[in-house]
């Protein structure tokens, strides 16, 4: 049992350190706005220079411009860009999830007219999965697509939580194109190109004011035939992939969103009253236990990832005890330091303000047990009533019972 | 045995919900987030309704009413996150009440707006009278004060007095060199006093850091068992105030989970959501409960006020803490955007339970009144 | 708002402290083993001169034997029995619940044979309703009781947590009458003699290892037709307004369970390290803040009963307080006395052992938290399966899903 | 990267999981509450499994065996409630094997059986080396130390030492008049020796109070870090136990909640189980990365094995207290009666939560090695 690398993980390393020794002066600022023009073009350019040096989509297939590494490269170039404090690659959601989607899902002509500019940073993607009524519940989306004799498609809805809208070139829609049978049957995956007539991107501002996200609406969008990946009624399958490869970013993220426990603790260590007193030591203990374990739960994902095997949805439960941990240190770091803590300026109150929402990006820790408790501890699940029920049919029950 | 409301008190309470609902208090409060001007001014309000003269003698123009009643009008701002300055006024008013100062006819009728800078009372661990530190757990003493005839110089800072901005008297509490504490009500205006208006996180939450450079001031006949109880009304009432914000939060997170559906039922329908909400309401009533111990004994059983008004804290603390977070949680993603009204709980929430010692001190003060009489 | 009494409650509580002081010396000691007849017979007797005096069934109609007085009344004799430190009555809940049960329910020969041995401690009851494999789902008992032609009955069947069978004369039986109906309908409640020949009765000991409850088994045991309360197949009817009863008795005690503040501050005062350190003051801060709440509560829902208004099933919330409140407690002592506090001779060990037994009896806190969520709050109820489907079918699909 | 169970240690596990299996320990456990003889005497199974030379160098007859072996081992223990002397033993062979002593080869084979007496180094607020006190919060130092050349006379007591009874040698911690700490190897039937055999609630744990009346033993060559290591290792390997009795709570619960309907549902199908379950698991993982941890840190990070065993600890605590409730709360009523066997893990938890300075000194620990690292 070693944290170290294998002598091919040596070697690999060096390179990647090499490589970026050589080029961290072209690297911009790991921090910047997303808003800002200039700052997001020269992510891209960084992107690409990332993406000749095979240090971007490392696992993609190499006919895509891949080099079919495993995730355990992919971990040891995360840790290199981390170590050499430059910024990775701005398009994550795209590489690390909607990129391998089309690899698994799209046909050739959208293989190589999407992959390549996709990879090099030329064309960002976002994800429009989620919409105001159809957050866990994901198959229940409302966005309709309607086929024209043509074959072509008219487009009406709203999307919400969409990473990078703002800057992307295109994103992977998933729509509804039947409402009369059973609402997973129903869906299909479309590719937007974002600056299409009737597209309107709207920032989605947090509890601290800045806009992580945004909201897309959709109004007699027009598609074309070949827009449909992995054809029409299978959105759901489609859907699925996307999840998979969503579950295994978050499984091999090692230290959890970086909360550190060495971050809190110093907030701490300058204050003599707390760092004697028993009941701060113990909150930070106990804090930091569970910060701990996450890290050394993801190097046992890492091991079992390098030898092929997927992480289980337990992988989820690294980020429940993530976030609760850091909402913890957050009330612990605010008690100790007062109402400077919450004070704008503060380190700390960006993250007081980033983690409730945190907790439910990505699904709900409800959701989340009620997969692990199912998959993973075998427990029956719960008596659905929306199964085998053709979609229009659930939504007219539904309005009925909040009417009452 | 009564321990219910009385009709005067219902009445009271529907009153002061009723003058607040003229106000869109918590429009406002979105706001104040960009704006603190936006903050609507609740003075003329909270003096038409005869609050800063609530706890005064009738003697002196005051209503002479008891706690529970001043609790229930903190109850009904917190409900709204209504930005009346009950906090800063009434425990500064129980003082002048208690010294019979000559201010006390103009503040009952509002023309004068008094403001209490907090002093902790001393405890087994901490033998002097403390302030709030601009940071850190370590509280500094209260200002030096240098004792004069009738007149009382004060130096020194408190950090973060709530309602500080914008009151004319400071009812403020200093230490001779011997260490015995002297109340003292300095004009806001006086030579050597600086208030500087601060805004940490809720923009519904008036707040000053208050200087004296030897700032003179009037010596007020209050001694350390007034200004003890003027501490711990402060404590029940920024615990009522909480009660208001956990009720509401309550409300709302029940409406919605009533209305969300998702997969094909309505998500109150699920014992996460189910459970998470009963627990909001098991808090909130065990809140109340202390809030009425601490309305009663007050008036009833004043040597049980310490540790009534703590436990009213302790509870409160919890019980917005855990409120605020199950209403954004039970929203979901929405719940935690800058337009919802979730996060101006959740703010209120973090801010109020970092003033007055903290939700910390108040837990600590129960764990001591419990050993002193064990 | 006031904890005083009104005039009248405070003369009511005169005469009954009066007789008290006058009657005490007659009064066995208030802790004795169940176990032990000469102990439950001085009990009996001192039942019967509670009776005599109008401090027993003080609720209970004045034509069966009670004065037909409110709550208040009830709860003062209990503030003035625990006063004198003297035993209340031997049969709680046959006095509280199952008496109250036969007064609305029962035939007038059931009153007249039945309530006043009752009221005098000559015969005590037992409630016989839950089931190893009925629980929380009452109605789904399985004790089976069958009608002769001549009207007799013929029961089967097991029932557990019953209290005082051990020396119990009567027990108050919900069985099932009509399997081949949706469990709720085939339902008839009887009086059964706890000495008649089939009753098998065996001590159920808890983790301390003291027996507080008893497993009853019923085998042939013959019954005659003027044995059923309430009438056939009314049975759950009958069970609910046992269960309303058992409510009430819950609501008004008001300092809950006897778990007090002061008993635990006390243990931990005189250990100086304990008393200065941060975290204990934190812990027993908050245990401390709870059961005061759960006092005051106790006083509001008082004044609720003084005006007429029964408490509403959030009154059980006191005891998940309360319960979770003393195992904290439990632990708090521990850690800071260390193994000594799990001795068997000391005092707290008792209570650790007993706590974890009492958060599900009376209704687990999850069911609890359900009733709440649905009647209080008015939030949805969860699909049911088991509704409308006759019992046999029910059960078979169980066994079935279980071997799956 | 290899952060997993080599086959060897694969191997390891499942012949301890066998040799357990050939004795009915948790029926042992039922048995030992009413009449302590019933429990099984499983030191000939540690003996034929090698366990005593684990950590011993194989030049001296061990097995020269990792850290994280042991906790394998110790983790097998805790599965099946089995009363090996484990934690007495290892520690003990820790302090032997680092000093050279004679005894190495005699304890290997097993003919010589040590017991290690716990002593808590020195932290920001204890600058001495302490031991477990009789009863409360504050902490005794360590036996006083008479050194004499190779001999070193002991005064002093120690509670609760796990596994003291039937140990041959007692491996304990003195303090010089300098407060240097001194180790020594006292012979159990020595002169002004006595272990006192004590129950406290789990039957399954060996204890013993042990008392040194100027009791001579053996001077052993072993600093301060390697009476250090023995200490965390002690933590190490009760978080392990704890971790193997948090499995089964979990397997226990888990089948139940399959079997058991209620409204025609079986019980596990309700989230307020499922959740309640998937903590257990949560807890349950956590602790295993940190026993990963722990493991790895003592052979090949030495200097962050006191947080990593301290962390360990501090999890396992949590995660059996949440097991042993979780899995009496799954079963309602029956989980709590005396034939059943949960009450047997609520009473393995309730005691080893005690033990070796408490769960809460673990936690303590974690927080001081960050502020020291900060």
């Amino acid at each position: 049992m070693d944290l170290n690398d294998t002598p091919e993980q040596a070697s690999y390393r060096e390179e990647v350190r090499a490589w970026l020794e050589a080029n961290k002066a072209d690297a911009p600022s790991p921090s910047g706005s997303s808003e800002d023009k200039a700052y997001t073009d020269s992510r891209r350019a960084w992107q690409r220079k990332l993406a000749e040096a095979g240090l971007a989509g490392v696992t993609w297939p190499p006919e895509y411009g891949g080099r079919g590494m495993g995730p355990i490269e992919q971990v040891i170039i995360g840790q290199e860009i981390g170590r050499a404090q430059v910024p990775g690659i701005l398009d994550a959601i795209g590489i690390g999830m909607l990129g391998p989607c089309i690899i698994a899902h799209g046909t050739e002509e959208q293989k190589s007219r999407y992959l390549g500019p996709l990879l090099h940073g030329d064309e960002v993607w976002c994800q429009l999965f989620s919409e105001p009524a159809a957050g866990s519940d994901l198959a229940a989306v409302q966005a309709r697509a309607k086929q024209a004799e043509d074959g072509s498609w008219t487009l009406n809805g709203q999307k919400v939580w969409t990473t990078n809208a703002q800057f992307a070139s295109y994103g992977l829609l998933l729509a509804r194109t039947d409402a009369d049978v059973p609402k997973h049957k129903g869906l299909t995956m479309f590719i937007i190109p974002m600056d299409a007539e009737g597209v309107t991107i709207r920032g989605l501002r947090q509890i601290s004011g800045e806009a992580e996200f945004n909201e897309v609406f959709f109004d007699d969008v027009k598609l074309d035939a070949d827009a449909v990946v992995g054809g029409v009624g299978n959105g759901w399958g489609t859907a699925l992939t996307v999840l998979m490869y969503e579950r295994l970013t978050i499984g091999a993220g090692s230290e959890g969103f970086g909360y550190n426990s060495t971050r809190f603790a110093r907030a701490l260590a300058t204050d003599d009253a707390a760092r004697a007193d028993s009941d701060v030591r113990q909150r930070l203990g106990e804090i930091v236990t569970e910060l701990l374990a996450v890290r050394f739960n993801g190097y046992r994902a890492l091991t079992a990832l390098s030898k092929g095997q997927i992480p289980g949805p337990e992988a989820g439960l690294a980020k429940v005890t993530t976030v609760n941990a850091a909402i913890a240190a957050g009330e612990l770091i605010s008690d100790v330091l007062g109402p400077d803590a919450l004070d704008d300026q503060s380190e700390w109150s960006y993250m007081i303000s980033f983690l409730p929402g945190l907790k439910s990006a990505g699904g709900t820790e409800a959701i989340l047990r009620n997969t692990i408790g199912e998959r993973v501890l075998g427990l029956p699940p719960e008596p659905r009533l929306d199964k085998g029920i053709p979609f229009s049919e659930l939504r007219a029950k539904e309005k009925e019972a909040a009417a009452r | 045995m009564n321990f219910a409301l009385s009709d005067e008190q219902e009445l009271l309470r529907e009153s002061a919900r009723g003058a607040l609902s003229r106000h869109n208090t918590i429009q406002a409060a979105h706001e104040a987030l960009e704006n603190p001007e936006a903050l609507p001014d609740l003075w003329p309000t909270a003096v038409e309704a005869g609050w800063p003269g609530l706890l005064i003698g009738e003697a002196h123009g005051g209503a002479e009413l008891g706690a529970f009643d001043a609790l229930l009008v903190a109850e009904e701002c917190g409900r709204v996150l209504a930005c009346v300055p009950v906090l800063g006024i009434l425990p500064a008013t129980a003082i002048l009440d208690a010294a019979g100062d000559e201010s006390l006819q103009a503040v009952a009728v509002g023309e004068l707006r008094p403001a209490y800078v907090p002093a902790r009372p001393p405890s087994e661990d901490e033998s002097g009278w403390t302030v709030d530190p601009a940071s850190g757990l370590a509280r500094p003493a209260v200002p030096e004060a240098t004792v004069d005839g009738d007149t009382v110089k004060l130096t020194g800072t408190v950090a973060f007095v709530p309602d500080a901005p914008g009151a004319d008297l400071l009812v403020a509490v200093g230490a001779t060199s011997s260490g015995d504490p002297v109340a003292v009500a300095v004009p806001a205006d006086a030579a050597g006093v600086s208030i500087e208006e601060v805004v940490r996180y809720d923009a519904t939450r008036s707040l000053g850091n208050v200087r004296f450079d030897g700032a003179e001031g009037r010596k007020l006949e209050a001694g350390p068992e007034v200004l003890a109880d003027a501490w711990y009304l402060a404590q029940a009432l920024i615990a009522a105030e909480s009660l208001g914000a956990v009720q509401t939060c309550l409300d709302m997170s029940v409406e919605y989970a009533k209305e969300r559906f998702t997969f094909g039922r309505a998500i109150g329908s699920y014992q996460s959501i189910k459970h998470e909400l009963t627990e909001v309401l098991r808090n909130q009533e065990n809140t109340r409960a202390l809030q009425y111990y601490a309305g009663w004994s007050r008036d009833d059983k004043p040597d049980e006020f310490p540790l009534a008004a703590s436990a009213a804290r302790s509870a409160a603390g919890h019980a917005l803490d855990h409120a605020a977070r199950a209403l954004i949680n039970v929203h979901g993603g929405i719940g935690a955007t800058w337009e919802h009204d979730a996060p101006l709980f959740f703010r209120r929430s973090q801010l109020s339970r970092r003033l007055l010692g903290g939700t910390h001190d108040a837990v600590d003060r129960v764990a001591e009144e419990m050993f002193t009489a064990a």
